[in-house]
């Protein structure tokens, strides 16, 4: 039986694998980062249940590393694709880590003696990284990884301070990028999605006031291994926050922004950082703004409710105008109306996060012409009919589950991730004759 | 006997724990308890480094039992257990003591005693782990053959799956045709297209598969057995049947609330329910001229604390097709639910062509009074701040879905929870959304909760996967967690057999009491309540559990 | 009727029912904060259940800055200010109650060329100045006046068509 | 650098400052202005709230001489600049309204085709003369003054027709402050409303809403507010007095100038010549910490 391709180690990609590995497939998972685990990763906790997310996730992500069945492919992309359902010949480019994965421990030695600071994309910016790196402690595989552009090495042509220090002589400037050739029956689209910048809303401020964050980043400064070990230390000056505020639909929902849809999980999301603001402090003052309370899915509602009765989470309907930053403390003000009485009002803030928009990932086109499928109007991949058939794209044999053909929130991701399992096994059957 | 050599891991968990217990005097506590020849620590002992230093050490200190202090076993013990035995030691032979989640999280503030607390609970591991015996996973086949209960569009798409992936399936459903409630839907949103148009084919895909046998007007009467044997009980139109299945896909879906007595549905016939609309539709239409859409008809409140999910978009989806057939259409809402980009280009489409939205508050609800002529519908809107009066020709109330009426039974019946709604509860609601705790038991579609076509579909063909796993292995091992009943000691009362929650325990030849392995989940209960003392838990004994409690109160 | 017929031309072009109730334009709007009873989202509100007549009977239709920050940040691109004008326009050719002031200085304008013929001011001492004495040139107006007023007359009366 | 000056009523009939310390700056930083004959107001707002085409009628008239000349409008006001901007937008998106408008413009002679180019004083200064013009210009740097600039609505909004600066963070008239020696600073009120427009419903309101802008300028620190919209300037320093008592604050005094009165008084242009002496706001304080003739 022919190998299956996912292309995307998110919670999906992870899932997807898994499923068909368990079942005796072999799988190639192709990731473009360092490090399998996708957005899940970088998350504090999970709504309703709040289990902490990386807890949960990277049991599965060693599951992967670990399962006979699967391959796994970091820093590549699928570069070419030929052929038809049950025989695709493949491309997968794999960018050089200039590491050897057979030598490297993961020790992280080299990182701690690397002189060159990098922001990380792991901590969304917040906090930062060395030219030689782990994605994060928890990365999959625990590799280290050289950022070309940045070592002196590469650029300056001095340093090589990690290859004197790397006990198991690991350290390979000269390796080269290399191009694998996969024979594969079905290909599996889990690339995920990313955030809208809410720069163009510029009466946020954001990008301009300090204290006004995304969500992402906010679960980085929330989390126990975040830049600031959890503690709401604000950009600025450091001090603890403890009037928050969330706005709900930045970006989204918006006809100026070219996202006119909901992004479906803000509200939730919005509502577990309330929550756990206040279990950090629960003197803390926490505001959500919102326009339409999404509480569409399974436990929603309840925990809506516990965060306001049982937390006093505040919920206000509508979406603020403007904030504004004092020159001298750079607290926030926030000019907003409360819809449901038709007042306008202020609110003073420490901290301001903004749930924006989860929009297409970017590299969607380039992946979208190499696999010669669809995308909609915003760049997500396109189901023809995703009322009959949720998780086919417009060609005989490619996938796609999860974020990458629109919002949508872990456990759905999860169940298509099966469900393109499920749709693979069928191809492979029919493959092997099955009448 | 000699104490084996025990290895203790204690993990930093980044800071988790670290930044609370005092790591590096544990782990020299640690080597100081009996039987410990080795202890140390790591950054997080479930990073791929962390496991391969726990087989070095096995190796190098050729330690026979191994321990490690990190976070839950919930989510890690099977990552741990597989590691030792790659490394040679048996997975029964490793103990866990979770110094997070319970010792570190708990005691932020007052980091010695985490710190002390963190010994007591590795010391009373270590007590538990010199008595580890090490335990066989008996290995059982499993017959690849589904039994699906239901045969709405999540059941037939789950049972072609498999069908086409050459398992046989079987399906059961209580209604004389296949089809479900999609059979009295008009349309589907979001794009509107016929119900028939999907259901259709799909019987006639599922009738005339090869694989698939369909029991219509039946129900299932008796499941027993575990996973890749259930012995299944059949009551169909002819009599009684039985079968043999590997696996079972529960998919019975829900049913819609008819709300007597609120905004006088069941008194005046110009109210009725978004599912009576659409039987008109189908029907070929309604000629009321102005129709009024009440959401959260019965959900979102003390009795149903839930969204039914798909309500505001049945109803924006029946308003546009009412306004395109001549009619005014409002709909009154609390949160509008369009949700994700189909649903929020239904909206907008909506808003386009007419349909007027109102917005009312939990607090207020709008009220309904029936004039001859027409019905009137009072509320106040927030956001015009306003008491609104709208005069209508027909109310429409979204009202939710609702468990079916013997969701209990079959869910005793499977030895499955069910939420709090009704509805039935899944292994995990983030990364388990399809399986049961039971192996070899899975859910799809709306029994697990409310969801459109599109995500029961996705949901049905993601259960096809989970269940075709161990179909394709043909085998499963289970755990070795089990019960053990003395033959000398039972007097064979049954008490066990009665408080059992698995059916796994049943009377011998000799009228003594014996466990049925493959299928025991080792919860215990049976040990617990024999009066003679005659069951042991495997990896939970008497004298483990008792070295532990010791070694929790042991001063030092 | 005809007031109906008017304003409906002008609401079918507006996209109101776009409208999210999303509060955003009164949380930008510097008059909402300090005059009771003006909201546009609540104006927007009423135009998208038809309800502009009541609209443009009423005073808030008069009572905008033209600060423009709703027509800058709706997220829908509906602009409050642009349908506010819009129902002026209407409730004037229908001779609606309004404030005083707008069609006078329309005429003044269409006679003269400009809202006003140049003023004698005061410095901060209380001298007077004026063109001449500050040294500027003498203002300018339209050469044919009787064409452009003609045009302009003529352009009034025919009111939004 | 050649553009048709296009005053626009407020300017031409009382602002007599702004448009003094124009005719007198431009020139010494190579800016030619020929004077715009024949030219009628803008038609906002008189017109805008009355009849939309009797408004675009007048600008696109205003346009069409300019076109005449073969040179760019240089509006002095935000309101006119924006009133220009507007019907050009309108008129390019409907052939059948440009028809329209050139059958009436006819009687007069006039056509508009629509090639008229429009600038704001912000795009002149700032992108067209230019930070190293007016630097070098400068003999008389404003050191030691902290201003708040006050770039007026309409010279920021709608950006979606394109105006001259960022509609939530504009910065031009901050740097061109800077380029004088002086400091600019921002502060969280800098892009709200002056409410002149506000007059005809209720004047004191306008008075209300630029009072509070005049007590947080005060507040923060500053030195003065900087404007180049003749109705800001209007309601900020010639009702000054009208807002102390509206406030209630007889100390609420701010002095207000046209960015070109400070222009002037940086590039060694008398005081005189600048219309200083028009400005009803209590200026002496800074004027003297300037010096300069």
């Amino acid at each position: 039986m022919k190998p299956v391709l996912v292309i995307g180690g998110g919670i999906a990609g992870i899932q997807a694998s898994l499923d068909l590995a368990d079942r005796g497939t072999k799988v190639h998972l192709v990731e473009r980062t360092p490090s399998i685990g996708g957005v899940m990763a970088q998350l504090d906790k999970t709504f309703p249940t709040m289990d902490c997310s990386i807890c949960i996730l990277a049991p599965k992500m060693i599951e992967c590393y670990r399962h006979p069945n699967i391959t796994i492919h970091t820093q590549s992309e699928v570069i070419g694709l030929e052929g038809n359902v049950g025989d695709f010949r493949i491309k997968v480019l794999e960018h050089p880590r200039s590491v050897d994965a057979t030598k490297c421990t993961g020790c992280a030695l080299c990182s701690e003696k690397c002189p060159v600071k990098k922001p990380s994309a792991f901590q969304v910016g917040l906090g930062q990284r060395k030219a030689i790196y782990l994605a994060f402690p928890q990365a999959v595989p625990l590799i280290a990884t050289i950022d070309r552009e940045a070592c002196l090495w590469f650029t300056k042509g001095v340093c090589r301070t990690c290859e004197k220090v790397c006990t198991s002589k690991a350290v390979d400037y000269e390796q080269k990028e290399n191009i694998v050739d996969l024979n594969v029956s079905s290909v599996i689209v889990a690339t995920g999605f990313e955030q809208y910048d809410p720069k163009d809303i510029g009466e946020y401020g954001y990008g301009r006031y300090k204290n006004v964050l995304t969500a992402l980043e906010f679960e980085r400064l929330v989390c126990a291994s975040g830049p600031t070990g959890g503690v709401l230390n604000r950009p600025s000056d450091g001090k603890v926050s403890h009037n928050i505020a969330f706005i709900q639909c930045v970006g989204s929902r918006t006809q100026t922004s070219g996202y006119s849809y909901c992004s479906a999980s803000c509200c939730m999301y919005a509502t577990k950082e309330a929550v756990l603001i206040k279990e950090h402090e629960p003197s803390s003052h926490v505001t959500i703004f919102y326009m339409d309370l999404k509480t569409f899915g399974k436990g929603f509602q309840g925990f809506v409710d516990r965060a306001r009765s049982h937390w006093g989470v505040e919920y206000i309907r509508g979406r603020p105008g403007e904030i504004r930053e004092d020159p001298v403390t750079k607290n926030l003000t926030i000019l907003y109306e409360n819809t449901e009485v038709g007042r306008v009002e202020r609110l003073d803030a420490d901290l301001v996060v903004l749930c924006t928009a989860a929009i297409p990932h970017r590299d969607n086109a380039k992946l979208a012409t190499v696999l010669g499928i669809g995308q909609d109007e915003y760049g997500f991949f396109a189901n023809p009919d995703p009322v009959a058939s949720p998780v086919e794209t417009d060609r005989p044999g490619i996938y796609s589950c999860g974020s990458c053909h629109g919002p949508r929130d872990i456990p759905e991701s999860v169940a298509e991730a099966s469900a393109t399992a499920a749709k693979a096994a069928e191809d492979a059957a029919r493959a092997e004759g099955v009448a | 006997m000699t104490t084996p050599r025990i290895g203790v891991f204690v993990c930093r968990c980044g800071i988790n724990i670290a930044a609370y217990v005092d790591v590096p005097k544990v782990v020299e506590y640690a080597k100081t308890l009996p039987g410990v020849a080795y202890a140390e620590e790591n950054m997080y002992t479930c990073s791929s480094d962390g496991l391969n230093k726990i087989k070095e050490a096995i190796k190098r200190h050729s330690l026979e039992r191994v321990v490690v202090a990190s976070c839950t076993p919930r989510t890690h013990e099977p990552l741990f257990q597989a590691t030792c035995e790659e490394a040679g030691v048996n997975k029964y032979l490793f103990e866990m003591a979770n110094i997070r989640d319970q010792c570190s999280w708990v005691h932020m503030k007052e980091p010695e005693r985490a710190t002390e607390k963190a010994e007591d609970l590795i010391r009373m591991a270590v007590a538990k782990a010199a008595l580890l015996e090490p335990g066989e996973e008996p290995e059982i086949d499993v017959n690849p053959s589904t039994l699906v209960i239901g045969g709405g569009v999540a059941g037939m798409r789950a049972a072609l799956s498999l069908a086409n992936q050459g398992f046989t399936v079987t399906i059961v459903e209580k209604e004389p045709s296949l089809g479900g409630k999609l059979r009295s839907f008009d349309s589907l949103f979001p794009h509107k297209q016929k119900a028939s148009g999907i259901i259709e084919p799909l019987i006639q895909s599922v009738t005339t598969h090869p694989r698939i046998s369909v029991f219509t007007e039946s129900s299932v009467k008796s499941v027993h057995g575990f996973i890749g044997n259930f012995d299944i009980g059949i009551d169909t139109k002819k009599g009684p049947e039985s079968l043999n299945v590997g696996t079972i896909i529960v998919a019975v879906g829900a049913e819609i609330l008819k709300p007597k007595g609120l905004y006088l549905y069941g008194e005046d016939p110009r109210v009725i329910t978004q599912s009576e609309l659409e039987l008109m539709l189908r029907a070929g239409g309604v000629d009321s001229k102005r129709i009024v859409m009440i959401q959260c008809a019965g959900s979102r409140n003390e009795e149903r604390p839930y969204c039914s999910r798909i309500c505001c978009n049945e109803a924006v989806k029946n308003a546009i097709t009412l306004i395109e057939s001549g009619s005014e259409a409002y709909i009154i809402y609390r949160d509008l639910q369009t949700y994700g980009i189909h649903y929020s280009k239904l909206e907008q489409e909506a808003k386009r062509r007419g349909v007027k939205f109102l917005k009312y508050q939990a607090e207020r609800p709008p009220t309904v009074s029936a004039c001859p002529q027409s019905l009137r519908v009072s509320l106040y809107s927030p956001t015009v701040n306003e008491e609104i009066d709208l005069e209508a020709d027909l109310i429409v109330l979204s009202t939710p879905l609702i468990p079916i009426s013997d969701a209990k039974e079959l869910s005793q019946m499977l030895k499955v929870p069910l939420e709090s709604n009704g509805f039935f509860m899944e292994a995990h609601v983030k990364l388990r959304p399809i399986d049961f705790a039971t192996d070899g038991i899975f859910v799809c579609g709306t029994a697990h909760s409310p969801k459109d076509v599109g995500e029961s579909i996705a949901q049905a063909l993601g259960a096809a996967s989970r269940a075709s796993i161990p179909m394709a292995k043909r085998r499963v091992r289970t755990a070795a967690i089990t019960s053990q009943v003395d033959q000398t000691k039972c007097s064979g009362c049954g008490t066990c057999i009665d408080v059992c929650p698995y059916n796994a325990i049943r009377k011998n030849e000799k009228g003594l009491a014996e466990t049925i392995a493959a299928v025991c989940k080792g919860c215990g209960v049976c040990g617990a309540t024999c009066p003679e003392k005659a069951i042991t838990m495997h990896h939970f004994t008497d004298e483990q559990i008792q070295a532990q409690g010791l070694a929790a109160l042991e001063e030092d | 009727m005809l007031i109906k017929k008017k304003s409906q031309k002008i609401v079918d072009k507006v996209n109101a029912e776009a409208c999210d109730q999303c509060g955003k334009c009164p949380s930008s709007c510097p008059v909402t904060a300090r005059v009771e009873g003006f909201n546009p989202r609540q104006i927007i509100a009423k135009v998208a259940l038809g309800r502009e007549v009541d609209l443009m009977k009423s005073q808030v239709i008069w009572t905008c800055t033209s600060c423009l920050k709703c027509k800058e940040r709706c997220p829908e691109e509906i602009s409050p200010y642009d349908i506010m004008l819009a129902l002026r326009r209407i409730a004037i050719h229908l001779e609606l109650p309004h404030p005083e002031g707008f069609d006078e200085s329309a005429k003044v304008v269409a006679e003269t060329g400009a809202v006003q013929q140049p003023q004698l001011v005061r410095t901060r001492n209380k001298e007077r100045k004026d063109r001449k004495s500050m040294g500027l040139p003498p203002a300018e107006k339209p050469r044919d006046m009787a064409a452009y007023t003609e045009t302009l007359r003529g352009i009034l009366e025919e009111g939004e068509a | 650098m050649k553009y048709a000056l296009y005053l626009g009523c407020t300017v031409q009939t009382e602002q007599y400052g702004y448009e003094a310390s124009v005719r007198t700056t431009m020139p010494r930083l190579g800016v030619e202005l020929v004077d715009m004959t024949g030219v009628s107001c803008c038609g906002f707002p008189p017109f805008s709230s009355v009849s939309e085409l009797a408004w675009l009628y007048s600008s696109a008239r205003n346009m069409a001489i300019a076109e005449g000349m073969g040179l760019p409008i240089f509006a002095l006001c935000n309101g006119c600049h924006l009133s220009f901007v507007e019907t050009k937008h309108k008129l390019e998106h409907s052939p059948e309204l440009k028809a329209k408008m050139n059958e009436k413009l006819a009687r007069e002679g006039l056509r508009y085709e629509g090639k008229a180019e429009l600038i704001h004083i912000f795009e002149l200064l700032h992108d067209v003369v230019g930070k190293d013009k007016i630097t070098a210009a400068v003999s008389n740097p404003l050191e030691g003054l902290r201003f708040a600039a006050h770039p007026g609505c309409h010279a920021i909004r709608p950006s979606r027709i394109g105006r001259p600066d960022d509609p939530e963070n504009p910065k031009k008239l901050d740097d061109l402050i800077t380029w004088l020696g002086a400091e600019a600073a921002d502060y969280p009120e800098k892009i709200d409303c002056c409410g002149s427009s506000l007059a005809a419903a209720s004047g004191k309101t306008v008075l209300d809403i630029a009072g509070e802008k005049l007590k947080a300028v005060k507040r923060r620190g500053f030195d003065g507010l900087v404007t180049t919209c003749p109705f800001c300037f209007k309601v900020y320093d010639n009702k000054q007095r009208a807002i102390q008592a509206t406030v209630g604050d007889r100390e609420l005094e701010v002095p207000v100038f046209y960015y070109t009165q400070l222009l002037g008084l940086a590039i060694g242009v008398d005081q005189e010549s600048l219309g200083l002496d028009l400005n009803q706001s209590p200026i002496d304080p800074v004027l003297e910490k300037i010096g300069g003739k």
